[in-house]
């Protein structure tokens, strides 16, 4: 039962209304398993699904990447820098 | 503040003004010839719309190891001596630096290349957003596909 | 010091270390959104020559002419909203910028094109001329096709 | 018979050891006449000949260029700015 981290930012998180959300996983979690529990608690953030690009432990990574307690997973919409 | 230097490598993520001169200073080494460097400001007009302000928001720890990942890919295909990317967060008003990214080469046109693959990579995969206050009182966060609020 | 200045034009020619922070400074425009700069440093090692100072010496009233030229052919093929080419003469140590360039224009794509269109033009055009000090006391005019004295 | 100032520099005004000519020439002479000139007068530079842009009055020139009274006339070898 992993406890992670889920890491919002920029429209994300304003849609949520908060930056951080922990969260406490089924054994053999993903990532991608994370996402799709974020966005059933938060349905009117759906269109964003799409768009977001995960990253664990600040790497980008695959949503089938599995997940372990401790772990940083951050939702990367669009970026925009520059 | 957040950063992570080397000796050849310097990378900052920081809410204070960008110093174009300390860049400057650490991009000068004996060891290059060509220095190219990228400054991206707050321009006043797209089309129509007039901004008043930019702001931009940060994933620190991320963004300096994907920037990190960048200067590493850099150099692997050009000789790189010195290198800075400087990404300022928070507000940045009109007219002033949001990033600074410098390279410097023994040669011209390795500078220009490898600044340009800098830029352009930086605005794809480093986890930095924008949003974009405009003066009719409206505002986005720009690419990303919804309206705030 | 010579110089030609318009609120958008900066040329200058000086025997003083060129500063980055002012020209920086002058660059930074709301009509701009990207700012691409060239600083050319003397190098150490060219090949197996080590280099101990460059020595420029400049035709600097034609100098001024022609890099103005240059700036306003640079403005016919891109948005050119600032810019400054600024060429240091006399001698110029190890690490320290000769000749620094910098263009600011609405979008990057633009700036980098007219920042490479400027350098590689002044250095087949604009009439200044390098002087190579080496370690093993000889010198030469660069790309002049004669050894000095 | 116009009056013309040479300006020399880099290697080509270590040979010829000024940076400064004044000739008077015949009328009707031409930038090419004045080069001419002057590289018969120091032959030990005419290595140099073949590599000389002329600039008339700080622009670039033809050697056909007509010469007048009072025109500065600049021997331009490679330059190497930058």
């Amino acid at each position: 039962m992993p406890d992670v981290r889920l890491m919002l930012f920029s429209i994300l998180r304003e849609k949520v209304g908060r930056g951080c959300v922990e969260l406490r996983l089924p054994d053999g979690a993903t990532a991608g398993d994370a996402v799709d529990v974020l966005f059933h608690e938060h349905q009117h953030a759906a269109p964003l699904r799409s768009h977001v690009r995960i990253a664990v432990n600040c790497e980008y990574a695959d949503g089938t990447c599995q997940l372990r307690d401790g772990d940083e997973v951050a939702l990367i919409t669009p970026v925009s820098g520059g | 503040m957040q950063a992570l230097t080397s000796p050849e490598v310097r990378l900052l993520v920081s809410k204070e003004p960008i110093d174009a001169a300390a860049e400057c200073a650490f991009l000068y080494t004996p060891e290059a010839g060509g220095i190219d460097i990228f400054i991206g400001t707050t321009r006043r007009f797209t089309g129509e719309r007039e901004t008043v302000e930019l702001v931009y928001e940060c994933y620190t720890e991320m963004a300096l190891r994907e920037m990190r990942r960048l200067v590493d890919a850099a150099a692997e295909q050009w000789p790189v001596k010195r290198c800075c990317i400087v990404h300022r967060v928070g507000v940045v008003p009109l007219a002033e630096p949001s990033v600074f990214i410098g390279v410097a080469t023994p040669h011209r046109a390795e500078a220009f290349e490898a600044c340009r693959f800098l830029i352009d990579s930086l605005k794809r995969e480093v986890p930095i957003w924008k949003y974009e206050r405009y003066t009719d009182g409206s505002g986005e966060w720009v690419g990303s596909g919804m309206q705030a609020g």
